[in-house]
């Protein structure tokens, strides 16, 4: 029993994570109806930005480098996000152009990041500097990290806070008006476009957070380190229900901990198998998800 | 008596809470140009998705020639010769005018026909052009003939769509408001080509169309919607002069 | 105050709207009427800045909006409440309200206590979702939100349409209100022709995208010219 | 037939017939050259194959690398584990793949758009994990030492019948049909089209393609390991049809080609600089990526599409 | 029609133009020896450490006159630590560089890949390290110069039984690689043998970052040593991990740990632990003191397995052409075949009737941060 919990705790530091990617896919989902290929590689360019400053800092570990850490990690892929929104999508947003032609840009913006990450940093994985010295302790026969406790908190807290600001703050109420009705929305003088900004903005700042996540908790890092985490986030945003932010969320802590049983009790070999299957079944059978509201289909 | 060619009868549409369509029951005899009118929102559109399948009804039944078609999918009720035409043009606007009629005709041949050159194939490709090629005439399209259906004026494309709908030999042609955008001298001239045409064809049509000079003028009879029921059916000259249907688009004066 | 010069509006290759000019004037009700698929609500559309139309000009308060963006027209003054209500279901009334102030920010305690005072059932109803509201509810709350913005010119787009006659009769009271009260000139765009000339001061009549009658209410009430415009004949 | 259809069908395989005796002799023709010719008509047939279900019927594939992965790893298995001759080999990848694609059809096209998008990228992950996972097929390290049935002659054939077959269908009444079901789902129903048997019959024919393909990839390479088979690679067909041009069948074939060439034109032009030489690769994708954006931002029909009319 | 007709000539001669570069240039003055490691990606300290071996070693080889009375000139070719990429360029030397001898891959599956393609064009292939058995079994023209991992892993286990006293042993593999596979298989089977059991067996890929869940099994099952036959980068962050997980059981690993990396992503977790691998810099005899300063004089850094084996390698090969007197492949070959005691700084080099090389291996202990000699296993 004492394993089945251990291996409970492994899957909640990469449900956090996923969660938090996954919370950028649904919510620009949720505005303009497109997957963001490009969200898993803001990711990746986020545990890179926090892998530059930590390479920058004097005194690696100390409170207020890692702080500055994750700061510049959010502020970068906040920055990256907002860039590829501007120059990506929204021209032929504004064109309403097909949705075919929105996807393939994703695609390409994605190959466009990974590379140019390739040849920043090279292939060959680089050892992210241990800001948060790991530390192990043990409760009964379970251990645990205090660097997998940082992860499952700060993810909790992350989501806590971003649903405060959708459901609380001004600019969270217009993003919600904006996905449920866009043109009403204007109507009302809601700088549309701004919004779409500030929606790429915070799913962007989340990845990116995610990303030193992920960089301190494995602790290695490459320029192709977003691509399955982006599938596999996006996977738990479909199966919470596309659209749906705690849908997101908790398809994320879901995919994770299936994940992570799968490989303990099954095979690890099978385990991204696992996401797929519950994508093409959510697909087929439940295509709302698990928080979703159901849509009739337009004719 | 005669088997109408279409019984509707008692149909009910639900969409969530909203009532489309309640217990509508109507039958039209062959040969008749019969005209839907109602206000926004009435159901009309809904009407005709239900009876060529692309909504199914909660209630009811439809019937057409006699035989009860409520659970058919849309393509088999095609062929049964149901047709039907979209208030905002559903064209297949990257292909050409020619190729529109002819997808209309089915598949005449086997499909693995045209990857060995078979006789067949090439005797009714040319079998296909040539009614094709006499569609596009009759409705003054032929000049257009190679050009991309997206690229044909307003005018055109609204025949080439009646055109395409009757390249599927239908039966019972469905016009959803065959007019609309049409200027009023390039509205009477479709419904006098309509007007030869269901001679020519034989054919049975329904007609949803807000210009009432059209509707007055050519149907033979009218059915009138409001809020998924038919309020009103008779005459053109009994349903101008019908207190509801005045109700119905000008709105209730008593309550005032 | 607001002035259309000769529109020609087009959805892709079709003509909505022929040469159109028509005037509001400040302080009145105007009436849009005509049947389906006149253009009434492609007029409101290209006044509100949904649609920008291929020739002619458009004035608001002598200015020329043509080709300003949606929400700079808002700022202005102009506010328009579309045909099926559009509230945001997923939000609470208050929600709603809130986003319907979002160019007059400083003002939104003042209007929310005005809106109050004129619906006041939607305060009963502020922290329920809007998709939960009744239909004529949910009318209320799309006038209401609209006026959060303090227009000066409001466009209502058949805002008897799906609403059960009692309910339709409660709403103009509402407008006439609102414009008597508050000052606020409104177009409004309504099939219900009857329901909408008691109301206005003035309408216009739109057929084929063509405004083809424009005189006083008590003048077009009496129009066979309006009856056969609908039924034809 | 018509006597130019015989010229084609007797004259094309006799000049590659011709022309693969030639350039198959390596002191004639360089084997180098002659690897870079072959994978090109390898990937020619792929993107022709994503084509017909994407470019022609609409249904946007990106698990394309799935097919082709079931077509390589069928034949490869016969002809290494049971000695069987090539031609059957491929016959047998053909219908294997046909019937996945047959399988992946009919529920798949419940779903429309980017669903149907995320689904068939969900199939082809699947499927390459499912080979990870199968140890008779070399499980991650894949399968070696398979025979090199392949050849110019070969290749180039099937491309032939490849692009025989789909311009045959797109200029006769199915490919209208599929077109039709691309333009507008409803209205075909309407017009009497069986669209759920056409979608079908478009995902199993594409399969099959992709299949032959895979099949004809494995015996030229000798060599099939699943992450040959990636998402990446299903990215890179619908880089090809992208580029050729959607819906034209022979655009993509050459959009194939093209992009099959470039890296080892970018290898020439990079040898000069030892610092991007270095880097080659990433060159490569970053030059992908670039191309990709500036089709679909600026020529949306690709290099050989037709503009639409504005309307 | 006559569009795509003119298309595709413009296409063919596009297509022409690009190829006539890639026409025979040079005049064959020179002995080339074409070279293939994974200089990038995944596992470029090993492409890179061989690289630095083999170019010591050509100097040296030029130094004193060359072979045959020509210069040797090195073909060096980036795979990026792929196999895809491998086959082309292993192609494009083949065919286009036409060189009469390949050195390489480093690594098992790579090398297993391309090693057909040698053997179709009678072109000996000569791997440093691949050590899967499978390697020289593809046919008569690939040859190595290190052990194969039926020795390696019979000798880990033997160590681990006999040194370290394990009974129970857990084992992580990685299932991408044939090298893994096939020293877990054998290490598996010498444990077994020898009266330890195996209790727990677990899997990952390679690229994962994530062990967490494959070491709580293993940790469950009460190891007393765990068996990570991988490659550094992995292998890094298992121990890491292991230790995070409060595993305490020895960890016991190949020759893929041999790289500088592990030590760096494990930083401390890494103390303690054990691998084997084909060298060590401590070693007395004179012949490798030499090359470990002359190695240090040239890149200011010891060298490690890798590069002495890279080091071997061209020396062996160049022994091999004189012998042979051309640079003719089939005989080249035979003299390759007929090597015995050739002295290598990695050891006395004999190649056996299937072309491996019989070496002893040598077990390092990371100790205060650093690889330190502990004990010597001969086969």
């Amino acid at each position: 029993m004492s394993l089945f919990f251990q291996q409970l705790i492994n899957g909640l530091a990469w449900g956090g994570i996923y969660a938090l990617i996954a919370i950028g896919y649904t919510m620009v989902y949720g505005i303009m109806q497109l997957i963001n290929f490009a969200h898993g590689d803001v990711f990746m360019a986020g545990a890179f930005a926090g892998y530059v400053i930590a390479q920058l800092l004097p005194d690696k570990s100390s409170l207020p480098s890692v702080i500055l850490v994750f700061l510049s990690a959010m502020l970068f892929s906040t920055f990256l996000g907002i860039l590829i929104e501007r120059l990506g999508y929204r021209s032929l947003w504004k064109k309403n152009a097909p949705r075919l032609s929105l996807l393939i840009v994703a695609v390409a913006i994605s190959l466009l990041l990974e590379n140019v990450g390739l040849m920043i940093f090279g292939a060959a994985p680089r050892s992210f500097p241990s800001i948060i010295p790991s530390r192990s302790f043990s409760l009964g026969s379970i251990s645990f990290t205090n660097i997998q406790v940082i992860v499952i908190l700060s993810s909790l807290v992350l989501m806590v806070a971003l649903q405060l600001i959708v459901m609380r703050t001004k600019m969270g109420r217009a993003m919600r008006a904006v996905a449920e009705d866009s043109e009403m929305s204007a109507l009302l003088g809601i700088p549309r476009e701004r919004i779409l900004s500030f929606t790429f903005a915070l799913g962007s700042a989340l990845a990116g957070v995610a990303g030193v996540m992920v960089a301190i908790y494995t602790p290695q890092i490459n320029p192709l380190m977003g691509i399955l985490p982006g599938l596999k986030a996006f996977v738990s945003a479909v199966l919470g229900g596309i659209g749906s932010i705690p849908g997101a969320m908790l398809g994320g802590f879901v995919l994770g901990e299936a994940e992570t049983l799968v490989s303990a009790y099954i095979s690890s070999s099978y385990r991204d198998l696992l996401a797929f299957l519950i994508l093409i079944f959510v697909l087929l059978f439940l295509p709302s998800g698990l928080l979703g509201k159901g849509v009739a289909e337009k004719l | 008596m005669k088997e109408p060619i279409l019984r509707v009868e008692g149909i009910t549409v639900r969409f969530g809470g909203l009532v489309a369509l309640k217990e509508v029951t109507f039958s039209v005899e062959e040969g008749e140009l019969l005209g839907i009118i109602g206000p926004n929102g009435a159901g009309k559109t809904t009407l005709f998705n239900t009876i060529t399948g692309a909504v199914s009804p909660e209630k009811g039944r439809i019937y057409f020639q006699g035989k009860d078609i409520t659970s058919l999918p849309p393509h088999k009720r095609a062929r049964l010769g149901i047709a039907r035409t979209f208030q905002n043009l559903r064209l297949f606007s990257r292909l050409t005018v020619e190729d529109n009629i002819k997808l209309a005709m089915g598949l005449p041949y086997p499909a693995f026909a045209p990857l060995f050159s078979l006789p067949s194939y090439h005797k009714m490709e040319k079998q296909m052009s040539e009614s094709a090629i006499a569609l596009l005439k009759t409705f003054h399209l032929y000049p257009y003939r190679d050009r991309i259906a997206s690229a044909l004026p307003y005018g055109e494309r609204k025949r080439l769509e009646i055109a395409r709908a009757l390249a599927l030999k239908p039966k019972l042609l469905l016009l959803d408001e065959p007019t609309a955008g049409l200027s009023h001298q390039e509205a009477i001239s479709l419904m006098e080509e309509l007007k030869e045409l269901r001679k020519g064809f034989s054919l049975t049509i329904i007609l949803i169309e807000h210009n009432m000079r059209v509707v007055m003028g050519y149907c033979g009879r009218l059915i009138t919607l409001n809020y998924g029921e038919i309020i009103a059916e008779g005459t053109p000259e009994e349903i101008a002069n019908n207190p509801a249907v005045l109700q119905a688009y000008l709105g209730e004066e008593s309550l005032c | 105050m607001l002035k259309l010069e000769g529109i020609d509006v087009y959805y892709d290759s079709i003509q909505a709207l022929r040469n159109l000019s028509l005037e509001v004037r400040e302080g009145e009700i105007y009436a849009l009427l005509g049947a389906n698929g006149a253009g009434k609500t492609t007029t409101l559309k290209a006044i509100s800045g949904l649609l920008i139309p291929r020739k002619g000009r458009i004035y608001f308060q002598n200015e020329d909006i043509t080709f300003l963006p949606i929400e700079e027209r808002v700022k202005r003054g102009i506010s328009q409440v579309p045909e099926g209500r559009r509230v945001f279901g997923k939000l609470t009334v208050e929600e709603n309200l809130l986003l319907g102030g979002w160019t007059k920010e400083r003002e939104i305690k003042k209007n929310l206590e005005i809106i109050f005072s004129l619906f006041p059932v939607l305060k009963q109803r502020l922290r329920q979702l809007a998709g939960t509201l009744s239909g004529g509810e949910q009318q209320m709350l799309s006038i209401a939100r609209a006026l959060m913005s303090e227009p000066r010119l409001l466009l209502l787009d058949e805002p008897s349409l799906g609403l059960a006659p009692l309910l339709v009769r409660d709403i103009f009271h509402y407008i006439r209100e609102i414009n008597e009260e508050r000052g606020v000139t409104i177009l409004v765009v309504e099939q219900n022709a009857h329901m909408a000339l008691q109301i206005a001061h003035r309408g216009g009549l739109l057929q084929q995208g063509e405004l083809i009658l424009e005189g006083s209410a008590d003048e077009l009430k009496n129009m066979e010219l309006v009856k056969s415009a609908y039924l034809g004949g | 037939m018509r006597a130019k259809n015989i010229i084609l069908v007797i004259g094309i395989p006799f000049s590659l017939w011709l022309i693969n005796h030639f350039i198959s002799n390596p002191s004639i023709f360089s084997p180098y050259i002659l690897q870079i010719i072959v994978l090109m008509g390898i990937n020619a047939i792929l993107a022709v194959s994503w084509d017909f279900i994407s470019g022609v019927t609409g249904q946007f594939s990106i698990g394309q690398a799935g097919f082709m992965a079931i077509g390589a790893y069928s034949s490869a298995f016969l002809t290494l584990k049971y000695k069987v001759p090539f031609l059957p080999a491929i016959l047998f990848a053909l219908i294997l793949s046909a019937i996945a694609g047959f399988i992946v059809g009919i529920p798949t096209l419940r779903l429309r758009g980017d669903y149907l998008a995320i689904a068939t990228l969900g199939f082809g992950e699947i499927v390459r994990v499912a080979i990870l996972n199968m140890p008779s097929l070399g499980g991650a390290t894949g399968l070696k030492g398979i025979p090199i049935y392949s050849s110019f002659f070969s290749v180039y054939l099937a491309l032939a019948i490849t692009l025989w077959f789909c311009l045959a269908l797109l200029k006769s009444q199915p490919g209208r049909i599929l077109l039709s079901i691309r333009e507008d789902e409803i209205a075909s129903q309407m017009m009497g089209i069986d669209v759920v048997k056409y979608k079908v019959f478009a995902f199993t024919f594409s399969a099959a393609l992709a299949g032959l393909a895979g099949a004809l990839y494995a015996h030229w390479t000798s060599l099939v390991h699943p992450d040959s088979f990636s998402f990446m690679k299903s990215i890179e067909i619908i880089l090809m049809g992208v580029l050729g041009g959607m819906g034209t069948i022979y655009g993509p074939a050459v959009g194939g080609m093209l992009i099959t060439l470039l890296p080892e034109g970018l290898r020439l032009l990079l040898e000069q600089n030892p610092l991007l030489y270095q880097n080659k690769d990433f060159v490569r994708m970053l030059f992908f990526a670039i191309l990709l954006l500036f089709f679909i931002i600026l020529r949306p029909q690709g290099i050989f599409g037709k503009r639409e009319a504005k309307g | 029609m006559k569009k795509l007709i003119i298309y595709s000539l413009v296409f063919f001669v596009i297509v022409g133009i690009l190829l006539t570069g890639c026409g025979k240039k040079t005049e064959e003055r020179n002995i080339k020896i074409g070279v293939i490691l994974p200089l990038t990606g995944q596992l470029s300290t090993f492409g890179q450490s061989v690289r630095k071996g083999v170019e010591l070693a050509l100097e040296e080889v030029n130094r004193e006159g060359g072979v045959l009375g020509k210069k040797v000139e090195l073909i060096i070719e980036d795979d990026e630590s792929k196999t895809d990429t491998a086959q082309t360029v292993v192609t494009k030397l083949l065919t286009k560089d036409r060189v009469p001898l390949i050195i390489g891959e480093v690594i098992s599956s790579i090398t297993l890949a391309v090693a057909p393609l040698c053997q179709r064009y009678k072109v000996p292939l000569i791997t440093p390290s691949a050590t899967n058995a499978d390697v020289t079994r593809t046919g008569d023209y690939i040859f190595r110069t290190c052990f194969i991992d039926d020795f390696q892993g019979s000798a880990l286990a033997r160590f681990a039984i006999e040194s370290l006293k394990a009974k129970r042993a857990g084992i992580l593999k990685d299932v991408k690689s044939d090298y893994s596979i096939g020293l877990a298989s054998a290490f598996a089977k010498t444990f077994k043998e020898m009266g330890g059991e195996v209790v727990n067996e677990q899997a990952y890929a390679a690229g994962d970052t994530d062990f967490r869940t494959q070491l709580t099994s293993i940790k469950a099952s009460n190891p007393d040593i765990i068996f990570i036959p991988g490659y550094y980068n992995e292998v890094g962050l298992i121990i890491r991990q292991a230790r995070e997980l409060s595993i305490k059981a020895n960890l016991l690993g190949g020759d893929g740990w041999d790289s500088p990396r592990v030590l760096e992503i494990a930083g401390a977790s890494a103390e303690g632990t054990y691998y084997g691998t084909h060298f060590s810099p401590l070693e007395k005899s004179p012949q490798v003191q030499e090359f470990v300063s002359v190695f240090k004089q040239k890149y200011n850094e010891e060298p490690d397995a890798l590069a002495a084996l890279g080091y071997d390698t061209l020396k062996l090969v160049c022994s091999a052409i004189k012998r042979a007197g051309t640079t003719e492949g089939q005989k080249v070959r035979d003299e390759l075949a007929q090597t015995k005691n050739f002295a290598g700084v990695t050891g006395e080099i004999t190649i056996d009737e299937n072309r491996n090389a019989r070496k002893p291996l040598v077990i390092l202990k990371i100790e205060k941060g650093k690889p330190t000699y502990f004990i010597s296993i001969k086969p």
